[in-house]
């Protein structure tokens, strides 16, 4: 009966803290999808023969965190800039063909956003280009949003683990004061501390692993089957798949299971050895 | 051996339990500690087996000095008593079988030789029949004769019994008794704290009384208690 | 009124603890329970106090029928009856003042009488001067009277005890008996479990003599037990 | 020794639970702060005289989940359009005065995401407004964005607290198996269920509100002292001050600590008086 208890209490923090933990990559995972909304329109010089375009490109691309790039000439551009305008743009035909002002271009996309001032900067200072235009705005909304969902993700999984190991010593606490008639009379029998020992730190370590199991089963199917339709109906994101994340949760689960069980029993039991 | 010089033991709520007990039992004695209900007997047991220590006084038990001696070593003095608590203290969670051979399994002894040994002491004390049940599962006078099993099992150098005779009727506290007895001629030290006035004047062995944690007499044969109080 | 009418016990575990136990005893009678140790005879008080259901028999307690009443109805059978309970049974964060109180706050009785009632009960005891200590500080001995004063405290129709003596020495045992016997003249019921042959001979009263579960004698005066098992 | 286990056990789940609502108060601010990042640029056209400019802004300003609008002349829009190209924006020049081809322009931001196409393709079907062009993209982008949140969030705080109050309920059960000795013994000495239970379920309440008291100052702490100096180091997102989101934080508590510690007491009591 009391074993069932514990193992919930083991098995509910651990869903807590394999919870964050997925929360956690997900959220990486979809800020790695957001970062792609950016772009660097880098506008070549005119000066620069048609020739050399592909060795610029070459170079832009080699700079780091260059996700993609992208060439539109400036007949594209003209046509994108009238389509955005409508069927008033009408007047911009007049400077199609010899006489368009605007230039060919590079669209680029960065990976890291870290890095987007950078390379804009790099590109902008290129002899071959003219100058850039970036979203810049944009770019820096979502690296706020990055870093603070980083910071409150870093910071819930903390607080959530520290406070589940927390939850968890308490209920082993209690769990042993029940036992505490036992372990004296065992102390009174002649037992060692360490004989007394080992068959509670075996016992809370069949506890862990038993929870870590049953845990990672759990959060298996709530992951798979509850958040994973709901992301679907979401049409939006998906969840990364559980397959790419459960060695991490594994690890952590056995993890727990191993250290709070084991050492967390030995901890609890030596107030009542030592008395 | 034991030795009791001047022991004092006052309980942290401020009851003076030994007000200077002194005696000293040699090995293979079998003395018989008598006394009002309160007087201490209990309380000497608790020193003896270090379950506390005495506020004042030196004790030996067995070439441990109680006072001096280091907590590690606690089990190894205890090893050498088998003790019949006054209240039984049977582990809930074990049967009688697996309590009578927890202190073998305490001092490493094999398997084998506790499927010998303990089905033997529970034969002694005519428990066989009860080896598979948990101590809730007997009546008083089966557990105080589980608890005798296990003081017994490990042939230890003194036996204690506190009242081990309080729940069975007397043919058989007599029979306990000359179990110990027997025990005893084979060396071992033996203690009996008891109220039963009929077996300590039938076995006429050495007798401490003790009234309001003191001596007040230590002599062979006879139960002395005071009517009034 | 108390009656057993071929009253069959058998525990889960497959003990047959009482086989066909048939008895009467009469308001205000004084009982003695004796037998071997596993007998059945606290086997009997927890069917009277309906701690546990008989497997078979009709057993009516003060106008309970036992197995007929329904749960709710079951506090309101014990209250008419005090138990000495063979393991004491004394709630370990209660005060002894507390423990014996509690018999009278369960009945809603007014603090100022339980200010007046516990200590008068506490002194016939001789506990007074252990009214504010808790259960595990006391000896075996005060522990049981602490008991008896609970079982006394709210005056019941019935009062069972279940070796009372078992733990106090032969003068006061005396005197425990006495006063049972005393409540025992001005109306109340009285049975003694007790292995103590000394005083069964001494009262000279009604004997209920059990064994393997069986009523083997029930007569006035005198302690039987055969010596074979 | 054992009410001040069971007193961590609580305050650590209430802390869950606290954070998870503080955390969502948090984003929800956050997402409101991040869905001004939209507009709507509205083209007059140049046949609305400048008269009637007044009374068509105060009818899209009186259109539902109109933030903010602001005129901008079309010598405006030439001029930071130029401004944004640079250096080489000065081939625009000759576009000046009554050569801009640009439009008198409305600039409307959206309160609440959800209505914004529904905004920019109502004002977009107004006769006085030529075209319009918005931000739709970035938009959607938000949108999705706020939806994970929220439902993330939601799920977050229901996993929690539904975990929370399984660990509670599984501690009182091993805290209470600690009295079972006790209770057995109450019940044998004639005690009727209500007169055993009662004193456990005032204990209970008292652990709980005592639990919800010590976990409103803790949680306060790390809220305004460890959070806040976290996020004022941030510089981007200040937290929403916790003097606005103490009633409800305070109503949680008690309300967990009551009903925890009354109820659930009263729950798991039952079973050792049926026994
Ligand atoms: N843990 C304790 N804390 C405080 N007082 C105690 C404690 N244990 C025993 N006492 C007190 O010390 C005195 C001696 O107790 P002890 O148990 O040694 O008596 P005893 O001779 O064994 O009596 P009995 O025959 O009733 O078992 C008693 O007054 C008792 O109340
Ligand atoms: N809860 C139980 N489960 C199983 N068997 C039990 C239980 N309680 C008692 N017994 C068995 O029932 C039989 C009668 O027990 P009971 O406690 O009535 O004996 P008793 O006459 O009171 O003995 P004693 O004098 O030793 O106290 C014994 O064999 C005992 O082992
Ligand atoms: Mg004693
Ligand atoms: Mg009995």
């Amino acid at each position: 009966m009391m074993t069932t208890a514990s193992v919930s209490v083991l098995v509910a923090c651990m869903l807590i803290i394999g919870t964050a933990f997925l929360f956690a990559q997900n959220v990486s995972a979809f800020m790695a999808k957001i970062e792609q909304q950016n772009e660097i329109v880098a506008f070549i010089d005119e000066k620069v023969p048609e020739e050399e375009y592909q060795s610029l490109k070459a170079r832009i691309e080699a700079l780091d965190s260059v996700a993609e790039i992208r060439f539109v000439t400036k007949d594209q551009a003209l046509l994108d800039y009238r389509a955005q305008l409508g069927e008033d743009g009408a007047y911009l035909d007049a400077f199609s063909g010899e006489e368009n002002p605007l230039r060919n271009s590079f669209v680029i996309t960065i990976s890291d956003l870290d890095n987007f001032k950078k390379v804009s900067e790099t590109v902008s200072g290129m002899e071959e280009i003219d100058h850039v235009r970036d979203t810049q705005d944009i770019v820096n909304v979502l690296l706020s949003l990055r870093n603070v969902v980083q910071i409150l993700g870093i910071w819930i999984m903390i607080i959530l683990g520290v406070v589940s190991l927390f939850i968890i010593s308490n209920t082993i606490k209690i769990a042993m004061h029940n036992r505490r008639h036992e372990i004296s009379i065992m102390k009174y029998i002649g037992a060692t501390n360490r004989f007394i020992r080992w068959p509670f730190v075996l016992e809370g370590l069949f506890i862990g692993i038993l929870s870590a199991a049953v845990c990672f089963g759990l959060q298996w199917y709530i992951y798979t089957y509850v958040m994973g339709r709901l992301f679907a109906a979401l049409n939006f994101v998906s969840l990364v798949p559980f397959s790419q994340l459960y060695p991490g949760i594994a690890a952590i689960f056995v993890g727990i299971g191993v250290i709070v069980g084991g050492f967390g029993s030995a901890a609890s039991i030596r107030k009542y050895l030592d008395a | 051996m034991i030795v009791f010089d001047d022991v004092y033991k006052k309980y942290p709520n401020g009851t003076n339990a030994l007000n200077g007990v002194s005696f000293k039992i040699d090995d293979g004695e079998f003395v018989f500690v008598v006394g009002h209900s309160g007087a201490g007997k209990s309380t000497i047991i608790k020193m003896l087996m270090h379950e506390d220590k005495p506020t004042y006084g030196e004790i030996n038990v067995n070439g441990f000095d109680i006072n001096k001696m280091r907590k590690r070593k606690i089990p190894f003095l205890r090893r050498t008593m088998g003790v019949v608590f006054q209240d039984f203290r049977l582990i809930e969670t074990m049967t009688v079988f697996e309590n009578v051979a927890f202190p073998l399994r305490v001092v490493g002894t094999s398997r084998r030789v506790i499927r010998r040994r303990v089905p033997y002491v529970l034969g002694i004390v005519r428990l066989s029949h009860k080896a598979k049940n948990y101590p809730k599962e007997l009546s008083g006078g089966e557990q105080q004769r589980a608890a005798l099993a296990r003081a017994l099992v490990n042939n230890p150098r003194i036996i204690i019994a506190d009242e081990p005779t309080g729940n069975v009727d007397p043919v058989m506290a007599k029979e306990i008794m000359e179990l110990l007895s027997e025990i005893n001629k084979m060396g071992t030290t033996v203690i009996v704290v008891t109220h039963d006035k009929d077996l300590v004047n039938t076995f006429n062995k050495r007798v401490i009384t003790l009234e309001d944690g003191k001596v007040i007499s230590d002599q062979t044969g006879g139960y002395i208690i005071h009517e009034e109080f």
